[in-house]
């Protein structure tokens, strides 16, 4: 014998209370510091001319560009259009993606009619397909909204079929004995077991929603981040441009974020950041 | 109320009724698999079995022998192969068939009140007659102070406890319970078997309990029945001759080994079978 | 006008035969009568350059104004120059960048407002040639390109009063920030109003059609090919505003690499270019096969497309004034960032056209 | 007793090699006729003029399109130059996300510190960064070809960070107990548990590949199927688009369907389409 | 070599190495759970135990009381809450401990034979000698049939033997093992017994060996301890006087059924205090 295996407490056995409000404390740290990071990255390549200081503003710019939307008034009304539009279509898009995901995971004869139908439409791209939304919808928020519907509703039905699909026979058995119906085993078993992965899916198709709102406004509006960004870029007022690329990413990193914080209301019963490895 | 068992049909009965007071009747049924690209594995039968009203039948056999598999298709989750199961039924209770599964089958996402409580939901009882119940079964299983709990902080005899509970919150009238004890200790189990004999004793359910444990097969059974290696057949079928009430006491009976010897031997012959061919290859 | 040449040194101005009085305009000149300026065809003639070189090129779109580019590659008037252009697709603005850091050569684009931003933060971008002019815009009985209203929106639908427009909303692919604000805002002004007196809604330039028939928009500054929609239905369409007679609105800009490092390879380009409008792109130069098929391969477009719009006026000029007149417009906008006019000098270099024809540009 | 309750073989026990054909037959058949419907119903509703023909054209007209688009040679040079692109994006992207994603689902660590970050740069319009990525990559395919890599990345980076973070304790319990090093945690356990979700995030980061390749050649391309569409919207040869957008949305059909077949050979312990519940 | 376990440092031995060959020292372990927002959980202890090199120790104690937590402590998954465990291993072999888990641990996406040679493979043993070993454990838990199946197709027994034969195929210095044969017949728990006897008393290897039946742990231990109801603490610590190497016949001996009755009397009050708590509330 020439090892001797030791087990004791970590500190995380040892000081419960403090390793917990440590980590978080680190984990914050980190969270901040990576961007913080970058962005003095990002500041120092323009101020040692490593990059050209017209084509990336740095960082220092932004503060000069958000001032001057401020003072014209145009950043708090294209935040509130773009987060409007956004939020409306988001919730139109996955209450519809998680009805159809559902009768969809549920029934294989749904799935077998309008599988391959609905992952051809999946790839259409619905930018194309504007005119016939303006046409139907006018030419107001509406066919925004609709569109950014379109969008995050086929995110959200693949999530949702998938997951539902994942659930593992053991967890129906047990419901059907219980004589459970559809709705019942909806409601008891298909949801909260598919939960988990569906939260990753709406988490993704936040992101989506946002995505596509810049996409829309950069095509058809005259209101929005999206069109700040656009009208940057086309004048060439690229402070402008970066300003809403910013405000873009904040507003989907928030948006993904309250996502987030839902499913963790939804999901209590699952452990949420786990180490797999601890590192 | 006519309800719909999944993969079978209801036939209002009185159209072929068997004359006995019989509430299972499996016939010649079978069951295989096949599982991807293997070859088909012939898992059960064909078995005949006939499962008396109020009768409590345990089923012994070997690992792999089917016995699972013979529960799944009495619930209805399973269709056999060929053959037939018919069931009797009262029609009158929301859920006449109850089972315990061997891997527990109770859910991450229900706490252990939750879990116990969903059966009762389901049928629709009052909220305040459900939570005594629910609040009798944590207690009579020691789960009491893990009510709140979700399955996750749980022991694997906690779970299988939770999912005991439910089964028996439900009062069905039929009770299918796969190794229900085999997680328990020793003392748990007696426990627990006591528990089920007064249950079955005060009002009599038919109880189909699958078991590894010869004794625990001849203490609570009217019947034990062996089935044989894969696929499974019967070949022992024996009338367990104590009177009820019963007591952990019957152990001490001479009758007892000798049931257990016969149990025994013609268990032993197939386990070495299957363990023979095992090896020879 | 006085002129400044940016680039190196490219010798004296010589005479260039085939090209004479008519091939050089007073850019003063904005009478909607002036001639546009012309050599005879063939002229001037090539001076290869020593050897083969490559002119990186984006448009935003294969646009068929780029006729001249698309019929001098095909029927070899570059290669004669030893000249090869790199054509590549990529919006105005994305490119303005590259032209500066050098990047892309030369770029063909309007006098948007991002230009004079560009200029404004010290990006050297020069337009060097013009692309078209309208002759017909101040007939507006005539259908073409040009400010669509709905006639239901005028008191008297058989006699539109343009003042009327007022408060109304217009539907533009840029909004204020393109080279049209300046012919909407100018033929707004000649019936008393302005451009800024409207709602402008941006859309695609594909979907202002419908949007006028939907009442989205009141009127909408139609682009080739979309206005021929409105033309089919003069009952319900009326023609407000066209664009501005002989002046064009955008052209050839050339960045850094062309400017200062190969001037005499940007001369050899606009000989080229000039040449091939001598040449082939006369008058209704859709008749012309071969001119024709040219255009449809280099604008990759089936030939029936280029056929249903009007043969366009070249003009390689650019005429004095065109830039304010469009500063102005952005300024009261405030799509550019600064409120004094430009001069042109920072943004205009008519020596690489003048010297081509033989014109010392003054 | 009123009731009794039969279990006895179904159509799927009796007959079981019948049962499978006759379903296959069946969820063909269905697949098919969906489609089929729907461009009965376009071709019908232009017929009887409720919608505008030259708007919409019908899918009769669709066959003219293509072959005009075909003689001029332009469909095949389309498809392939799209096809290359979009492939060549994915792989890179996919590989990509794999790898950060397998990376940042393994150590909390490494998501403390980039998972805020990342989150902002997912919703960071792409397109708007195209200025960067074409001075970075040039004007070329390559530039297309990073633009998707860097979408898909995304898409495909969430999925495999969730995935992992959702293998159960108890796989990796088992596999520490055989003193599985990181890479024989990754190779035996987390990879092969993650796997049928990443599948799920492959299937959808194709689609999305798809869709940001149109977007891409709408703003910058003059080669493509994206280029088809948006030139047949400018010079309103509406044909042309309409091929344009049938012509993707089959490719990213057979796209996500290839995906999926990949997966079902890498899954193969998992039985794939179950119906959930009898239908 | 030196591997370093997960959650522990390796200390080169014989700094205070005890006198007596003893290969585990459990020294006043802890261990307690918070979950959620639920009241803290004393899962485990203070727990003395001291493991002597080449002994068979089993462990009893009601359903709850720590005993997996005790064996997870040992295996180095779960850190103790306080105290500290020592475990002497040679850092010859590649994986010093190997664990069979209740819930049994094999992986789903692996064949049967893929999970029985997943250790193996991982200590980098050659292919040849591999599917030796392999084949062989196969054969010995009756699974040659089922070596190409996924765990998916196989029943809870079956399963449970995947999980015994990876440990087993190992060869480890400790073997820990939670309740390895609950879920096995009878008569395959005797086959198996029988053969885990064999193992250990041809080469003499470490085993901590959790099960709830009392018979078992005393024909196959060297020493029985017995856990309190939770928080697990060593209220008997019993040696088995029966000499080596012992057959299924010991059962019939009078000390077989003294010593039984002394576990099952040093359990009993345990396990009714537990559900008297329970049902009070
Ligand atoms: N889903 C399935 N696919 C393929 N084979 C299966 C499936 N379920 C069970 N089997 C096979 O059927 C046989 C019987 O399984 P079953 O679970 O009924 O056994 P059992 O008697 O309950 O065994 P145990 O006592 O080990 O639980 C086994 O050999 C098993 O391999
Ligand atoms: N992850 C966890 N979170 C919270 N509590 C836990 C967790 N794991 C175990 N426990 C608690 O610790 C106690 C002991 O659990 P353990 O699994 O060690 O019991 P056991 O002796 O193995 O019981 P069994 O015989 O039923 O398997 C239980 O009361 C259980 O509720
Ligand atoms: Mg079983
Ligand atoms: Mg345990």
């Amino acid at each position: 014998m020439t090892a001797r295996l030791i087990r004791q407490p970590g500190a995380a056995e040892r000081h419960p209370v403090r390793t917990r409000r440590r980590w978080t404390a680190t984990k914050v740290a980190l969270g901040v510091s990576v961007p913080v990071l970058f962005v003095v990255l990002w500041q120092l390549s323009a101020e040692l001319k490593w990059v050209d200081p017209f084509l990336y503003p740095p960082p220092s710019r932004l503060g000069h560009g958000i001032a001057t939307l401020w003072e014209e008034g145009r950043l708090v009304d294209a935040t509130l259009v773009s987060v409007r539009r956004v939020i409306l279509g988001y919730l139109l898009g996955a209450s519809a993606g998680l009805l159809v995901g559902f009768l969809m995971g549920m029934s294989r004869v749904l799935r077998a009619a309008f599988e391959p139908f609905s992952w051809g439409w999946y790839t259409v791209p619905k930018l194309a397909l504007l005119p016939i939304f303006l046409t139907i919808f006018g030419f107001g928020d509406t066919s925004v909204v609709v569109l950014i519907a379109v969008t995050v509703y086929f995110f959200v039905w693949i999530s949702v079929m998938s997951a539902v699909m994942a659930v593992p026979a053991g967890y129906r058995e047990a419901a059907l004995m219980l004589r459970a119906g559809r709705w019942d085993m909806f409601r008891h078993v298909l949801l909260p077991a598919a939960l988990p992965e569906i939260f990753v899916g709406l988490r993704i198709a936040a992101g989506v929603a946002v995505l596509m709102l810049v996409g829309i406004e950069f095509v058809i509006s005259d209101q929005g981040l999206g069109y700040l960004i656009e009208q940057g870029r086309t004048l060439l007022l690229l402070e402008q441009s970066y300003v809403g690329i910013v405000l873009v990413a904040v507003i989907g990193y928030l948006f993904a974020l309250l996502v987030k914080l839902v499913g963790r209301l939804f999901i209590r019963w699952r452990a949420d950041d786990d180490a797999i490895v601890a590192s | 109320m006519k309800h719909v068992a999944p993969l079978t049909d209801v036939d209002t009965a009185a159209d072929a009724a068997p004359a006995a007071p019989q509430r299972i009747a499996v016939r010649q049924a079978t069951r295989s698999f096949v599982a991807g690209r293997r070859a088909k594995v012939d898992a059960l039968g064909p078995l005949d079995l006939s499962i008396g009203d109020a009768e409590f039948l345990c089923v012994v056999g070997p690992s792999g022998c089917g016995k699972s598999t013979l529960l799944k298709i009495i619930a209805g989750l399973l269709a056999p192969s060929s053959g037939e199961v018919a069931i009797e039924v009262s029609g009158d209770s929301r859920i006449p068939i109850a089972m315990v599964f061997q891997d527990y089958g109770i859910y991450p996402w229900k706490t252990v009140r939750a879990n116990v409580d969903l059966g009762l939901r389901l049928s629709g009882r009052p909220i305040a007659e459900r939570r005594e119940i629910v609040n009798d079964w944590l207690g009579r299983l020691g789960l009491t102070d893990f009510a709140d709990a979700y399955p996750g902080a749980l022991s694997g005899g906690m779970r299988q406890r939770v999912s005991i509970a439910r089964a028996l919150a439900i009062d069905p009238e039929v009770l299918l319970m796969d190794e229900p004890f085999a997680a328990l200790d020793a003392q748990l189990r007696e426990v627990l078997q006591d528990e089920l004999l007064a249950i079955w004793q005060a009002r009599r359910r038919t109880v189909v309990f699958v078991t590894h444990s010869l004794e625990e097969a001849l203490l609570l059974g009217d019947r034990v029945v062996v089935m044989s290696a894969r696929p499974g057949r019967i070949i022992a079928d024996i009338t367990v001759p104590f009177e009820r009430p019963r007591s952990g006491a019957v152990r001490t009976d001479p009758l007892f080994a000798k049931l257990r010897g016969d149990l025994w031997a013609s268990l032993h012959s197939e386990v070495v079978a299957q363990f023979d061919t095992g090896r020879q290859k | 006008g006085e002129e400044v040449v940016s680039g190196g040194d490219l010798g004296a101005v010589v005479p260039v035969a085939g090209c004479g009085a008519d091939a050089y305009i007073d850019p003063a000149d904005l009478a909607p009568t002036r001639k546009i300026a012309r050599c005879e065809a063939n002229a001037p003639a090539a001076q290869p350059l020593k050897e083969m070189t490559t002119i990186r090129m984006t448009s935003a779109s294969r646009s068929s104004s780029l006729a001249p580019i698309f019929v001098g590659m095909e029927l070899g008037e570059f290669e004669k120059e030893n000249l090869k252009i790199e054509f590549s697709v990529l919006p105005f603005a994305d490119a303005m960048p590259q032209l500066a850091t050098g990047r892309v050569d030369i770029s063909y684009g309007g006098t948007e407002a991002g230009l004079f931003n560009a200029v404004n933060q010290g990006l050297s971008i020069k337009w060097i040639l013009g692309n078209f002019v309208e002759p017909k815009a101040s007939d507006l009985s005539q259908p073409q390109t040009g400010l669509w209203a709905r006639r239901d929106t005028f008191a008297d639908p058989s006699k539109p009063n343009v003042a009327e427009l007022k408060g109304k909303t217009l539907g533009s692919t840029v909004g204020a920030a393109s080279a049209i604000a300046y012919p909407m805002d100018k033929a707004l002004r000649q019936a008393g109003i302005s451009l800024q007196d409207l709602q402008i809604k941006q859309l695609p330039a594909a979907d202002l059609m419908t949007a006028l028939s939907n009442d989205a928009v009141d009127t909408a500054w139609l682009l080739d090919p979309y206005w021929l929609a409105a033309a089919n239905e003069p009952d319900k369409y009326v023609l407000v505003g066209g664009q501005v007679p002989g002046e064009p609105l955008g052209g050839f800009y050339a960045g850094k690499s062309l400017l200062q490092e190969r001037p005499e390879v940007t001369q050899a380009f606009v000989r080229a270019y000039i040449r091939t409008v001598n040449t082939y792109l006369r008058g209704d130069y859709t008749k012309d096969q071969r001119v024709l098929t040219a255009i449809a391969t280099g604008a990759q477009q089936p030939p029936e497309t280029l056929t249903r719009t009007p043969a366009l006026t070249f003009d390689w000029e650019i005429r004095q004034g065109t830039g304010e007149q469009e500063q102005k417009v952005f300024i009261a906008f405030k799509t550019v960032k600064y409120t004094d006019v430009i001069p042109e000098d920072r943004y205009v270099d008519r020596s690489f056209y003048a010297r081509a024809v033989g014109h010392s540009g003054t």
